[in-house]
């Protein structure tokens, strides 16, 4: 089995990322778009391998968010909440997900509920900022969000905070091992199940598979994984507003998954890394508008590179190098676009 | 073990909008018996089927197997029952290959190195080694059939549904469906539905005809093609 | 001239770095001034004259003769509306600008996201925005007017004007939550009362049913904390019922980013607010600030209050530094607490050493022909509020932002 | 009992801004089966011509309910020449599309009107409704979803138009071949559909302070309202805005304008996950 090469590989190649990549740009800035690749993923690896399309990925970022700062100011240690931040946003995806899929609904549909599941976050969240809405000690602050929430620090010292580079550290290995974590689980018996059910539902149906469940558990994975993303970010920004929820967030990952082409794992990390960098390049100009030119990249990523950036370039990567047969058909296998697959039947 | 009944539908009533598909049907199915379903063109045939497979859910009337209410089941239910299903478009997963959907459907109820050898088992009954390692969307029409039944016999089911197996299928390729199917009913249940007419001569022995929505007549299979009667319900309705 | 100099100067330090002195000498050559402001996305109309506030007053000081001898160096970038952009920009001014002190931020929510690393890494912070109180932090010095201050004024006043039942509309997020207590506590020590108060997120554009409630009511007033955008949409919704002819109105946040005058003058007129600046207030410092404003930006229409408070942040800063002779963060508060003071266009304001927040002038306002009228005005109020709850002198390692229970 | 009119009144408005507000949306949806999410830019583009022409001394009504849906209507079609054409039949692709457009085009009418609220004037004075003083736009408001819906039934029940169209969208095929241009149909049914959205954007303009970013509130609702009414254009866009609109409204009289978006939202769960097709996927079928 390739499998322990490309452990390896992963390996090495994460390695050289974090010996680089600070040499050309800042670990701060690098820290988020690793954040960023977390949420892509999650986004990539429900829609481009349960095909699921989800509006809504930045509900479950936001939950994992919030959830850390809750359960940290009133735990006071950052370790019980970083699980709880992966935890409880894969429960309500599973719970919510669950209501979706035991009801049948698909396509447009699970794209309108899961933008309104957002939205009722959103709006939610932004009229908290009363006294009377209190989780244990933690106000959730309304429009203003949480502050002031202790961050991740050594398990074994509590006085050494991960930050800066060492958060940088900290969240590209979490990528890598979610990144292959999520390999793994492609290769699965699972996995291959739930291709299956990508590619055809009914018949997956047909074999004694229970697609709703199959489904739901993606969702969950997925949310748990957004979730985690999320952790990351309320320790990276120190504090977190609704703006997480907002629709512009859960705009952006799905620019992320296009771009970087859905239906691979390394698409959507890619598509998050570069977009998040040009958003951030972007933001040191005053020239052209900055929504301006995510909504052009958006328009043209769809008309001119339905399938993403990174299915072309294996592409032309596997005819310069002309592995064969065996790989080109792979390759164009995996690249295939998913993004349609239940509407074509 | 002669009354052995597997399969039985009660008042199977199923309206469209105010369009009767299925008209109280009452049908019985015996132990490894090969049941041809035929009919014309929106006879109710496809509708009986689906209600059995899980894809239909009657307006009114039961669906039993073996002893079992399986009315408004959803399809995974009663695949789990054991029974196999092949529709009548082709249902196979494009974008995986030969190997990979008939895998699917032999690793759900067993350990993966098992699985691979009932493929590998399928693959040799089946002659389909050549395309083993092929993307099923790449396949003719004809070959698709073959794989979708292969993902049907890697469930190891004791009841096998078909609709429309012959549809598209070359001659070599029917003739092959037809050994398949023989075989099959060597320990399986079959309930087969099919409009032509050539095929079904060379596999049936019990035939229930459906017109309207209603059965019309259910004999052996010279003595329904012989019947006038059903002679006119072909001719008036289509060919 | 005075630019010319500044330039000479500029461009000997930069010469300086390049050619021959070495890092260490240079390092004492400019003082940089940190500015982290929101200048595009949905604040600009706040962030833009704030940045330029920000310009004008360090040109003023460089052409003073800086700061202990040393020129001003400004180093601003934009936030883009974007809270995120706040941790990942003041990381960057901290760790890589290393700058002498940061001005900026103008929702509580980008103050907060800043207030700590800014703590962490020692650099000084003003945050020179109307908020709503309660910082208690002696890194950071907020020059703001807070809710305590206008509903001080504005309640007693527009009570004995108009009747004693108030009904309170206010932005569902801290500022307009505490703001609404302190109306109602100013209302209660009048001998008003409060017949309801409704919150609304910041989105929301519609309020047919809010006017029909309101009417239910029958209040004799009513106290507006509405802010942004689509609140905007409820002066003119009441005014298209004909409603500002009927329930007079009071606000404290109504113009704080110009919007007197996105509202037509039938829409506008009447409203009564307070604040510590207009534009039309008759002083000698004021004509003198737009006069330097109009003729270094060209137009003063965009001049607001916390562009003013922004401005008159920075000269106080100055003037603490000046005072200290150096801009070592320490020294700085040490001096600042000291009780500096200047006159600035809203004129005197004064560092109250206890809370860090300022003394000032507050004025009632009332909008007319799309102007800011100054009806009458009350010399140095305390920012009794925040006074209530934070003693910095008892308390100096204090970081809570205080909820104000009244 | 006066207050009864003024909640029967209000709910009435919420009712006729969600038709109004949707109907641009549910008639691209219901005839081309394409979700243009760049929806809420369009209406406020055509808040934004509004204004525009008011404030270059055109008469308010003609700015708002003839220049508007002019402006955005020939914006749609640009846009359907330039975008929506390559992508018939994948809707995920078009809403994929259109969601980019409508960030373009909140950049861009960012870079060209600034970020500041604007808005213009009510051209209709208040009445008195027993003791209580109402708006008279929130009248002319529900006048113009009646309109609407009028226009829209009109066309395509009993113009010729609008049988080709309804033929053209339910079998492309057979309307080629009956010689109709159905590439045609689809660039007019849009542009028809984006002049409405203008209508809208012009008839809320004097309610509301607009800004580039305004068509964000706009859009959820309108995708709820369509999709929930399901793909008739003209009778599941009434259902669903009157369940919706009623829904929020009420619960807002009770409670807080929060509380009635949200009560909006959580109703629109309720019905999808009830009705997965949307009311008109199970009732009223056949109708328009």
């Amino acid at each position: 089995m390739g499998g322990l090469k490309e452990i390896a590989l992963t390996i090495i190649v994460g390695l050289l990322l974090m010996v680089l990549l600070p040499l050309g740009v800042d670990t701060f800035t690098l820290t988020v778009l690793c954040i960023y690749a977390l949420l892509g993923l999650s986004l990539g690896f429900i829609w481009g391998f349960g095909g699921i399309l989800c509006f809504g990925q930045a509900a479950f970022f936001g939950l994992g968010a919030y959830a850390y700062a809750i359960a940290a100011i009133n735990f006071g240690t950052p370790w019980a909440p970083f699980f709880i931040a992966i935890i409880v946003p894969a429960l309500i995806a599973a719970v919510f997900g669950g209501m979706l899929f035991f009801g049948r609904l698909n396509d447009v549909y699970l794209a309108v509920l899961t933008l309104v599941f957002t939205l009722i976050l959103y709006k939610f969240m932004n009229v908290t900022a009363g006294e009377n809405y209190v989780i244990g000690k933690a106000r959730l602050g309304g429009y203003n969000g949480i502050p002031g929430f202790e961050t991740l620090s050594l398990p074994w010292d509590p006085s050494e905070y991960i930050y800066g580079d060492s958060l940088f550290y900290f969240s590209l290995t979490l990528l890598l091992l979610v990144f292959l974590g999520l390999r793994w689980l492609l290769k699965s018996p699972f996995g291959r199940v739930m291709i299956g059910v990508r590619e055809n539902e009914l018949r997956a149906e047909l074999m004694g598979y229970d697609v709703r469940m199959v489904k739901t558990a993606v969702f969950a994975i997925g949310g748990g994984v957004a979730g985690l993303s999320g952790c990351l970010y309320a320790n990276w920004a120190e504090i977190v507003t609704p703006n997480l929820f907002s629709l512009g967030q859960s705009a952006e990952v799905i620019i992320w998954v296009i771009v970087g082409g859905a239906g691979t794992l390394f698409g959507p990390i890619l598509g998050a890394a570069i977009m998040g960098y040009l958003k951030f390049l972007l933001g040191q100009q005053s020239l052209i508008d900055n929504t301006l030119v995510m909504g052009a990249v958006l328009v043209l990523a769809v008309l001119l590179l339905p399938r993403g950036i990174f299915p072309v370039i294996t592409d032309l990567f596997t005819r310069r190098v002309g592995r064969g047969k065996k790989a080109n058909r792979k390759s164009s296998r995996r690249g295939r676009r998913r993004r349609e697959g239940s509407d074509a039947k | 073990m002669l009354n052995d009944i597997v399969v039985e539908a009660r008042d199977l009533t199923v309206r469209f909008d105010g369009v009767v598909a299925l008209d109280n049907v009452n049908l019985k199915l015996q132990r490894n018996e090969l049941r041809c379903l035929i009919g014309p063109n929106g006879a109710g045939k496809s509708t009986f089927f689906k209600c059995l497979a899980g894809m239909q859910v009657p307006t009114s009337g039961e669906m039993i197997v073996e002893a079992e209410v399986t009315t408004g089941y959803d399809p995974f239910r009663i695949a789990r029952l054991g029974i196999g299903i092949k529709t009548q478009v082709p249902s196979v997963m494009d974008g995986l290959t030969v190997h990979e959907n008939i895998w699917l459907a032999a690793r759900r109820t067993q350990s993966t190195r098992k699985a691979n050898g009932i493929v590998d088992d399928i693959l040799e009954r089946l002659k389909l080694g050549d395309l083993s390692r092929l993307d099923v969307s790449t396949l003719a029409h004809g070959q698709r059939q073959i794989v979708e039944l292969g993902i049907v016999l890697a469930g190891d089911p004791w009841l096998v549904l078909l609709d429309e197996p012959a549809a598209g299928l070359t001659g070599d390729e029917v003739e092959r469906m037809v050994n398949v199917i023989k075989e099959i009913n060597d320990y399986a249940t079959l309930i087969v539905v099919e409009h032509d007419m050539h095929f079904i001569r060379q596999i049936a022995k019990m035939v229930t005809v459906f017109h309207q929505g209603r059965v019309l007549i259910e004999e052996d299979v010279d003595t329904v093609l012989s019947d006038p009667i059903v002679r006119d319900v072909y001719l008036g309705k289509r060919r | 001239m005075k630019i010319d100099r500044r330039k000479f100067v500029a461009g000997t330090a930069a010469a300086g770095t390049l050619a021959f002195l070495p890092k260490m000498a240079m390092a004492g050559e400019t003082i940089k001034v940190g500015s982290i402001l929101d200048t595009s996305g949905i604040f600009d109309l706040y962030g833009k004259p704030m940045d330029k506030a920000v310009t004008l007053a360090i040109e003023e000081l460089n052409a003073a003769g800086g700061i202990a001898g040393k020129m001003l160096e400004k180093v601003a970038y934009d936030t883009q509306s974007n809270m995120a952009l706040y941790t990942q920009f003041a990381q960057k001014l901290t760790r890589q600008d290393k700058v002498d002190v940061v001005h900026g931020g103008i929702l509580s929510a980008s103050r907060e996201a800043i207030r700590p690393t800014l703590r962490k890494s020692k650099t000084l912070y003003f945050y020179n925005v109307q908020y709503e109180g309660g910082v208690c932090d002696r890194n950071i010095f907020c020059t703001g007017v807070t809710p305590a201050q206008q509903a001080e004024v504005l309640v007693p006043y527009a009570m004995e004007k108009w009747g004693k039942k108030i009904y309170i509309l206010a932005a569902d997020y801290n500022y307009g939550q505490i703001t609404a207590k302190w109306i109602e506590h100013y209302a209660g020590k009048a001998g008003g009362s409060v017949v309801k108060t409704d919150f609304f997120p910041l989105d929301v554009a519609d309020f047919g049913s809010t006017i029909a409630k309101i009417q239910e009511a029958a209040p004799d007033m009513i106290m507006s904390a509405l802010v942004g955008g689509a609140h905007l949409s409820f002066y003119r919704q009441w005014a298209a019922a004909g409603m500002n002819k009927k329930i007079p109105m009071a606000s404290t946040t109504l113009g704080a980013g110009n919007e007197q005058v996105v509202l037509t003058k039938e829409e506008g007129d009447g409203i009564l607010l307070a604040y510590s600046f207009s534009k039309e207030l008759d002083r000698p410092e004021n004509k003198a600030f737009l006069d330097k404003w109009q003729k270094r930006f060209g137009s003063t229409d965009d001049i607001h209050e916390l562009a003013v408070a922004t401005y008159q942040g920075m000269h106080l800063w100055g003037a603490g530094a000046n005072k200290a002779g150096s801009v070592e963060r320490d020294k700085v508060v040490e001096a600042l607490e000291s009780g500096v003071s200047i006159t600035g266009p809203s004129g005197k304001i004064t560092i109250d050493p206890k809370t860090h927040h300022v003394v000032t002038d507050v004025h009632i306002v009332e909008v007319g022909d799309q102007k800011m009228n100054v009806v009458k005005s009350y010399d140095q109020r305390q920012p009794v509020d925040t006074q209530a709850v934070c003693d910095l002198s008892a308390n100096p390692g204090d970081t809570t932002q205080y909820e104000i229970k009244i | 009992m006066d207050y009864a009119a003024v909640v029967i009144v209000e709910i009435l408005y919420g009712i006729s801004v969600l038709v109004l507000i949707s109907a641009g949306l549910a008639v691209v949806f219901g005839m081309m089966r394409v979700i243009n999410l760049a929806h809420g830019e369009f209406i406020t583009l055509g808040g934004y011509a509004a204004i525009t022409a008011h404030s270059l001394g055109v008469p308010i009504f003609i700015s708002t309910l003839i220049v508007a849906p002019i402006v955005v209507a020939i914006f749609g079609l640009v846009v359907e020449r330039l975008i929506v054409r390559f992508l018939y039949g994948r809707l995920i692709n078009t809403m994929l599309a259109t969601w980019g457009l409508s960030l373009l085009m909140i950049g861009g009418m960012t870079m060209i009107f600034g970020n500041t609220t604007t808005g213009i004037p009510t051209p209709i004075s208040g009445f008195t409704l027993g003791r209580y003083q109402m708006s008279g736009y929130n009248l002319f408001v529900i006048f113009m979803a009646i309109v609407t819906v009028m226009i829209i039934y009109g066309v395509l029940k009993t113009t010729r138009a609008g049988l080709i169209a309804r033929g053209a969208m339910q079998n492309p095929e057979m309307a080629n071949a009956f010689g109709y241009n159905t590439s045609r149909i689809y660039m007019l049914t849009f542009t028809a559909g984006a002049a409405l959205s203008g209508l809208a954007g012009g008839v809320m303009a004097p309610l509301v302070g607009l800004n580039p970013a305004s068509g964000a509130n706009y859009i959820a609702k309108a995708f709820i309202t369509v999709i929930s009414g399901g793909t008739s254009v003209v009778s599941g866009l009434l259902s669903s805005a009157t369940l919706f609109g009623s829904v929020s409204q009420i619960v807002t009289f009770i409670s807080t304008s929060v509380v009635g978006e949200i009560a909006l939202l959580i109703a629109a769960v309720i019905l999808l996950r009830l009705l997965p097709t949307g009311i008109t996927g199970r009732f009223l079928k056949d109708r328009v």
